[in-house]
């Protein structure tokens, strides 16, 4: 039964690793859709992680 | 009651964006959402048509068929309206969608794509008319104040009718006859299963 | 913050009784709290709460949800393009909220274009200049009004102490309403100088010059809702689709209802042309051989209107002389038209009539632009289509008030309302302004001129817009003043919309002063790398204040302040008032106009300035438009007919006018002229609106003619009448042409006893002329009898006063066609509004180096309808900035492929001059024809590859930035108005 | 991102429209199509959705310009969404409940009928190790995160006509969410589990003859007599090779869907979540057998992953031929059971 509730721990972690590292990479649409030339409002970065 | 609907005079559409802004500017909606949009078919070769493209609001919605949390509902005008507290933002909607008209604020979106948002024929949402809450989560509700999407009524040349679709079709049908020519009304037949035989 | 109306309420709908129970804006919900709500918070675990484990969280109350302030409706005018759009604006606790279509207008119907449905987010701004800065050592530095204005007057009196008044440049817009645009018209002169500019030396000023020369005013002789009337539109040189999208709603309603024909020629198969019946595709530059190509098909087949051109048209032979060596074979070489569809194009226009030309900057940008527009006159006038419903040229103008702002003279060659520049015209405004006239003169510098004349500026025209920079920077010997120019006042204009920016830089980094007062910092921030003498004011858009404006249909519209100016901006009135106060002359000039209290004290009242342009606008027919008329139109839009634009004759206070009161609107506001919807119109009595040709060029012309006279050849003179012959306007008394009225006119015709005695008192102490004449008596006198004051006379096919008096076809500076250049060369170099024009030397050295073979393409340049003007104010609008948001070339799939460029990747453009160069992206479509390249005109804020957005005061740049395409544009300037050319050039393209 | 349309589908979509619009418009060199009349010819929508339509395929999507940055939006009509409904309304829940329901009723059925298979012999008290805890961990690992998948997946497919009406909107809104949360980042978790099979067992699961023979005496669930069996016999190999497949195409799909728009367009997306959906119930109800015959369906079966060490009559009625290999390695000495 060891081994099962290792595997689930390690699922959980996985999960939460997940959540963190692929968060920081979400990108909302004002931030995503923007053009070559454009910076809409700064200070509105809705951005996950990196600004 | 009213069965509201869009038409898009293709042959009136000029691409001049005004309902785009319209629609921003009314419902306040932020940058990247774009609840409806200009679609410019053929660009650049004659027969080139633009159309206005949002969400058309279609009978038997195949939204509100797919929606695993089924948080669509039909107004007695027939607008399909949606609740943002119930949608998990899964993008159902999106694939079954012929027009492309459910938005999201998230891009890439790994499973977090926030709420969706789509065009509400200015008719809020499911919280109680003109209030607040409504107003902060969907935009306006100018149906309530017996008005028109605001798209339809500032197009520049008219094209985007917006109303019952009785009125509709007898004002496309009427400038048609007149004029001798039209690229029918886009959408319709895919949207409402039937269409206008122009 | 974007402060959105919390409506708990019926927003002042029409026509319903439910009172209007409104919320207060208390709130403060803006994209933040929209996304917020959408399950979307900031932050890196933003999918935890995103996902809203507790999705159900109660629809809580905003807090300070208040429902009682009442929305109130406010009528503007949109203060982008010229077509004049009413807004109506909702406003609740001085807070703009909201948005309404507006029905009951004539011009708009409810509808807006992008930039009008959008407008609202200018009042908000949040990318707007917030108070003055000063530039010091290359920082911005936030300092208050008082000091800003004293510090510019004290520089500006320095410079005009050490070289005279002359070396301050004023740069104008035509963004003023009609009082501010008179009011700094009227600041110049009283500075000293007529080096006073605005944008429409580069949007129409070719018109104006052609089509005044034609028949006598250069203005949009029929208006957008008579196009419903017309049975052929050709629209040449022209994209309403994107310019003034709400005139198509016009455009194409009468193509429908009338199954019109709509042809549109154009090097681009525009968004206009799209929906045209004909599509004809030119090679950019080549208008006159297009127009002498149909032409030639009228004349040989006889579709010309004989009488119209018998009774109403001077010297037409000559033009019959021109247009025959342009035969189809020759147009098709020159143009690229086929001479089969501009035969089927002829045809239509000669003979579907009513038949209307509809142009705007495709004709004018061009160093043959006067010639140019001469030709559409000229095509109208062959085919009678000038002076009737659905007929005429419907000159599209660009800017919101570019019509009023150059009727009110903020043009380099006149006075306000075309007074010219005359002694007689002076004297006129001095009576105007009530103002000595010796005072006046003593404010100009004075220069010793050839053979011991003494050159009096007062009466010299000033330097326009497109040189200023070469009056900067060349040696002081080249430019015919005193000095070079030292300061650059500019008023609400932007730095990209000229072209030779690479030369411009230079000139700007020489200034010693440069004033921007604009609501944005505009691209006069980004270039030049200047590190002092830069002041920026804050001005309030004209949405922030009262005035009134004139439409491209001649129509003047009265728009209500909606909310006070934002943040510390200031309106032009007041910032005039105070900068004439510092020079000194405030109080000379603000003599009849009354004060009233404004956001920062005293400022001048915008209706008794137009009161004042009343005053001494008959030259125009500005006098009849009181600001209560203008007023009464506004409350009454519903009642004016869409096709006719008049009201019915009800007995109310509007009955019977035009909408608008479109001018000449003759007479004193009293005598309630209706305003003249259409120009020349012989149909209509005067008194209904009624005209005829103007007679301004004489009454008669005296030719030198060679004669063979029995076997030897001698010079007579050959006596030419100039006035009209057997064509009068509806009721008019006397059935011929007739010169203008004056004084000995009436006493020769014994209708001088019908003036008044207070009329005759007035006519001595003021001018004996129709326009000079400050009591209207001889224009009442001249309408009773059925007379138009202007005279009855013939158009001029032949304009002798002109460079060409007939319109000549001439290659443009930089042309592909280099085997054409010798056969139709530009016009030699001469010395222009005080610069050398030197266009013959670059066209010769453009073909000796060959330039045409390294830069093969033609590059042109236009509009989007997402921006408009130089873009800063609408690239800084979030909902316009998200629809462009990158700079781009337009480019042939063909060109792509040679040149290995990929759709939507990054190319560089390279100019022919100081070797430009830009970095766009390549947008590839069919659009363009092959070999032509085309780019929108409205971006700024890089520069040669290199982003300047750090150039910007902190919080002020624009969101979206780009290259501008007047970076790679070229040397070439029209003979008569130095207006620039924008849309040919020669470019290469290769990829990034 | 590239803010002009650049999916395939466009350059198909304007190089078909003009063929059908246009008189061929052979440009000359001033790019100068002759006889021209834009409104004659204006392209009709119904003419557009037809030509454009691959043959034999469902309609194709019309497409055109946009001037935003999102070019996914420059999709105007895409008709496609219909066949996609039609999948997931009707198809998917059809099969998915007879392939699920079917199997439980089968799985009953042979519980009935054959009861639980007992060891011979019983149980003979000494052990043999069958699975190191790597090969446990790895198997806990996929089973625990594949069962979390499959309930937050069905909830998606069937949540909204069982449970919905059960539990009301909002509860279950929040449990779907839930649901999602974890179905998204618990993918991670099954595709390392299905990654670690692969490298454990992919040597012993070879299918091989002994298989055959296996699968002719219906595995010696039916009958009496039992084929020999290597490491693992022909159910577990087919179990194994059901897994690997279907996990890595779950995977694909279900990855293609969570970064929408970067492998393919809505067209891709569609027919990724159709395959998801119809692999994933496939590989339910496959499981449901793999969950009976490892737990009530055969006695001492649990073991092998509940402590990894197995009776030896066990191993010697299923294994045979694994327990001779072990033994002979002396390596698998038989130790009491704990």
């Amino acid at each position: 039964m060891k081994m099962f509730v290792s595997a689930v721990v390690a699922m959980l972690l996985i999960i939460g690793g997940a959540v963190v590292v692929l968060e920081g990479y979400q990108k909302t649409v004002d931030a995503a859709f923007v053009g070559s030339g454009a910076r809409p409002d700064p200070e509105v970065s809705l951005r996950g992680g990196k600004g | 009651m009213a069965r509201m609907k869009f038409l898009c005079d293709a042959d009136r559409c000029i691409e001049c964006n005004a309902c785009v802004t319209a629609c921003k500017n009314e419902n306040d909606v932020p940058w990247g959402i774009n609840r409806r949009r200009v679609v410019t078919i053929n660009d650049g070769k004659p027969g080139e048509r633009s159309v206005s493209m949002a969400c058309m609001h279609c009978t038997d919605a195949p939204c509100a068929a797919v929606c695993p949390v089924d948080c669509f509902y039909t107004t007695e005008d027939a607008v399909v309206l949606h609740s943002k507290e119930l949608c998990i933002g899964c993008g159902y909607c999106f694939y079954a969608c012929p027009f492309g008209a459910p938005q999201y604020p998230k891009v890439g979106n790994f499973g977090s794509r926030g709420k969706m948002d789509k065009c509400t024929y200015c008719a809020g949402g499911p919280e109680d008319d003109l209030s607040a809450a409504e107003q902060a989560a969907y935009g306006s509700n100018r149906l309530a104040e017996g008005k028109l999407p605001l798209c339809a009524e500032m197009c520049s040349t008219k094209a985007l009718l917006a109303g019952d679709h009785e009125m509709i079709s007898e004002i496309y049908k009427e400038r048609v006859s007149k004029r001798g020519y039209g690229s029918g009304a886009w959408g319709w037949k895919t949207a409402y299963k039937e269409t206008i035989n122009v | 913050m974007l402060i959105k109306r919390l409506s708990g309420s019926s927003r002042g709908s029409r026509g319903r009784g439910a009172p209007v129970v409104a919320t207060q804006a208390s709130a403060v919900l803006d994209r933040r709290s929209f996304l917020a709500r959408s399950g979307l918070a900031a932050g890196g675990l933003a999918g935890l709460s995103a996902l809203g484990f507790t999705s159900m969280r109660k629809a809580q109350a905003a807090a300070g949800f208040d429902a009682k302030a009442p929305v109130k409706l406010v009528k503007n005018i949109c203060t982008h393009c010229s077509v004049g759009c009413t807004v109506t604006a909702e406003v609740q606790n001085g807070v703009w909220v909201g948005q309404e279509p507006a029905w009951d207008s004539p011009i708009n119907r409810g509808t807006h274009c992008a930039k009008g449905a959008a407008i609202r987010e200018i009042v908000h701004g949040d990318r707007r200049l917030k108070y003055p800065l000063k530039l010091v050592n290359g920082e911005y530095q936030r300092i208050s009004w008082e000091q800003a204005l004293s510090e510019i007057s004290a520089k500006m009196m320095e410079i005009r102490a050490k070289s005279g008044p002359e070396s301050v440049w004023w740069l104008g817009s035509a963004k003023f309403s009609n009082e501010g645009a008179y009011l700094f018209r009227k600041m110049g002169a009283f500075w000293g100088t007529n080096s006073v500019d605005h944008q429409a030396r580069i949007c129409h000023s070719t018109t104006v010059a052609g089509v005044a020369n034609t028949w006598g005013y250069g203005a949009q002789t029929n208006s957008y809702n008579d196009i419903r009337n017309a049975k052929t539109a050709i629209i040449m040189g022209g994209n309403p689709a994107e310019a003034h999208p709400v005139s198509l709603q016009h455009v194409l309603t009468g193509k429908e209802l009338n199954r019109a024909n709509l042809i549109v020629i154009d090097p681009r198969l525009t968004r206009t042309a799209a929906h045209a019946t004909e599509y004809v595709r030119i090679r950019s530059g080549t208008d006159i051989p297009v127009i002498y190509g149909m032409l030639w098909h009228i004349f040989e087949n006889g579709w010309e209107d004989k009488k119209f051109i018998e009774q109403r048209v001077y010297a037409m032979d000559d033009v019959r002389a021109e247009v025959k060596k342009w035969d189809p074979k020759t147009v098709e070489d020159v143009t690229g038209v086929p001479g089969e569809q501009l035969k089927r194009v002829a045809e239509l226009f000669a003979k579907e009539r009513p038949s209307t030309l509809i142009w705007c900057m495709g004709a004018t940008q061009h160093t043959v632009g006067t010639a140019n527009v001469r030709a559409y006159c000229i095509l109208l006038l062959a085919t009678g289509n000038v002076g009737a419903p659905g007929t005429g040229a419907n000159i599209f103008r660009g800017h919101t008030n570019v019509q009023g702002a150059t009727d009110l003279g903020v043009d380099v060659v006149t006075l306000p309302l075309y007074y010219g520049l005359d002694d007689n015209a002076w004297k006129h405004w001095a009576r105007v302004w009530d103002v000595d006239f010796n005072w006046l003169d003593s404010r100009f510098d004075k220069k010793p001129g050839p053979n011991n004349t003494t050159i009096n500026f007062r009466t010299v025209p000033g330097i326009p817009s497109t040189r200023w920079f070469d009056a900067v920077s060349l040696p002081k010997d080249q430019v015919d003043q005193n000095d070079n120019l030292k300061a650059a006042i500019v008023f609400g204009h932007g730095g990209n919309t000229v072209p030779r920016i690479p030369e411009m830089t230079k000139g700007l980094a020489a200034l010693d002063l440069l004033v921007v007062a604009d609501p944005h910092p505009t691209n006069f921030v980004s270039l030049g790398g200047r590190k002092n003498g830069t002041y920026l004011l804050p001005i309030s858009t004209q949405l922030e204040c009262s005035g009134s404006r004139t439409a491209s249909n001649r129509s003047i519209q009265w728009g209500e302040k909606i909310v006070e100016p934002i943040f510390e901006s200031a309106n032009d009135y007041w910032v005039i008032y105070k900068l004439a106060e510092k020079l000194g002359f405030a109080d000379k000039m603000f003599k009849n106009i009354k004060m009233v209290k404004g956001k920062f004290g005293d400022e001048p009242e915008a209706e008794s300035i137009l009161r004042e342009i009343n005053r001494g606008g008959w030259s125009t027919g500005y006098c009849g438009q009181s600001p209560e008329r203008i007023k009464a139109h506004m409350a009454n839009q519903g009642k004016f007919d869409v096709r006719t634009l008049r009201s019915p004759s009800d007995g109310s206070e509007i009955s019977g006018d035009y909408y608008g009161l479109p001018w000449p609107c003759w007479g004193t506001p009293e005598m309630k002229h209706p305003g003249t919807p259409i120009l020349y119109n012989t149909n209509l009595h005067v008194k209904d609106g009624g005209g005829a040709f103007r007679a301004r060029f004489g009454v008669e012309r005296v030719v030198k003619v060679k004669v063979q006279e029995n076997g030897a050849e001698v010079e007579k003179e050959r006596k030419d009448n100039l006035l009209a012959e057997g064509s009068y306007s509806l009721g008019s008394d006397l059935k011929d042409g007739y010169p203008e009225f004056t004084l000995a006119v009436l006493q020769k015709l014994g209708w001088d006893s019908e003036l008044t005695a207070e009329e005759r008192a007035i006519i001595e102490k003021s001018g004996p002329s129709w326009s000079t004449d400050l009591s209207g008596g001889i224009q009442r006198v001249a309408i009773a009898h059925g007379c138009v004051p202007f005279g009855n006379a013939k158009a001029r096919a032949n304009a002798w006063n002109l460079p060409d008096p007939v319109p000549v076809h001439r290659e443009p500076i930089y042309t592909p066609r280099v085997d054409l250049v010798a056969k139709y060369p530009t016009r030699p170099d001469f010395k222009s509004f005080r610069v050398p024009n030197i266009g013959f030397s670059v066209q010769k050295a453009a073909v000796d180096k060959g330039i045409a073979k390294e830069f093969p393409m033609i590059l042109s340049s236009g509009r989007l309808v997402e921006y408009e003007g130089g873009g800063e104010e609408t690239r800084s609008n979030k909902w316009l900035a998200e629809l462009q948001q990158d700079m781009f070339v337009e480019i042939n799939p063909r060109d792509a492929a040679e040149r290995g460029i990929a759709e939507g990747q990054f190319v560089w453009v390279y100019g022919p001059e100081s070797s430009s160069k830009i970095r766009v992206k390549a947008l590839v479509t069919e659009r363009v024809g092959k070999g032509v390249a085309w780019m929108p005109f409205h971006f700024g804020g890089w520069y040669q590859g290199a982003d300047q957005r750090g150039n910007y005061p902190k919080g002020t740049d624009p969101i979206v930035l780009g290259e501008s395409v007047n970076t790679v544009t070229t040397y070439g300037f029209d003979p008569v108005t130095a207006m620039h050319e924008g849309k040919v050039t020669l470019c290469q393209i290769k990829a990034a | 991102m590239v803010a002009f349309q650049r999916s395939w589908g466009l350059a198909a979509a304007l190089a078909i429209a003009l063929v059908i619009v246009v008189s061929g418009d052979a440009l000359a060199q001033s790019g100068q199509p002759t006889s021209v009349n834009p409104t004659a010819s204006s392209v009709k929508e119904g003419q557009l959705l037809d030509a454009l339509k691959p043959p034999g395929s469902g309609p194709s999507a019309v497409t055109g310009r946009v001037s935003i940055p999102d070019t996914k939006s420059s999709v105007l009509i895409q008709p496609a969404g219909r066949d996609w409904r039609q999948i997931r309304q009707e198809t998917l829940p059809f099969y998915g409940a007879i392939a699920i329901l079917g199997m439980l009723a089968a799985l009953v059925i042979f519980y009935l009928i054959r009861g639980r298979i007992a060891i011979d012999g019983g149980p003979s008290g000494r052990t043999i190790l069958r699975f190191a805890s790597a090969d446990r961990f790895a198997h806990w690992l996929t089973a625990s995160t594949f069962i979390l998948l499959a309930l937050s997946g069905l909830n998606l497919t069937f949540g909204r006509k069982l449970l919905l009406p059960l539990i009301g909107p909002e509860a279950f809104t929040a449990l779907s969410q839930a649901g999602k949360f974890v179905h998204n980042y618990g993918s991670f978790a099954f595709a390392l589990g299905v990654v670690l099979m692969i490298l454990l067992w992919l040597k012993d699961n070879i299918p091989s003859g002994a298989d055959l023979a296996w699968f002719s005496k219906g595995g010696g669930l039916i009958g009496s007599d039992h084929p020999p069996a290597g490491r693992f016999n022909g159910g577990q190999k087919v179990i194994f090779w059901v897994v690997v497949i279907g996990g890595v195409a779950l995977s694909i799909t279900g990855y293609s869907l969570m970064f929408p728009f970067v492998f393919t367009d809505i067209a891709g997306l569609q027919e990724a979540n159709m395959l998801h959906g119809l692999i994933a119930v496939g590989m339910v109800a496959v499981i449901l057998a793999h969950i009976y015959i490892g737990s009530v369906g055969m006695e001492g079966a649990f073991d092998a992953m509940g402590k990894g060490e197995v009776d030896l009559n066990w191993a010697k009625q299923h294994h045979a031929l694994w327990v001779e290999k072990t033994e002979m390695k002396g390596k698998g000495a038989a130790t009491p059971a704990e």
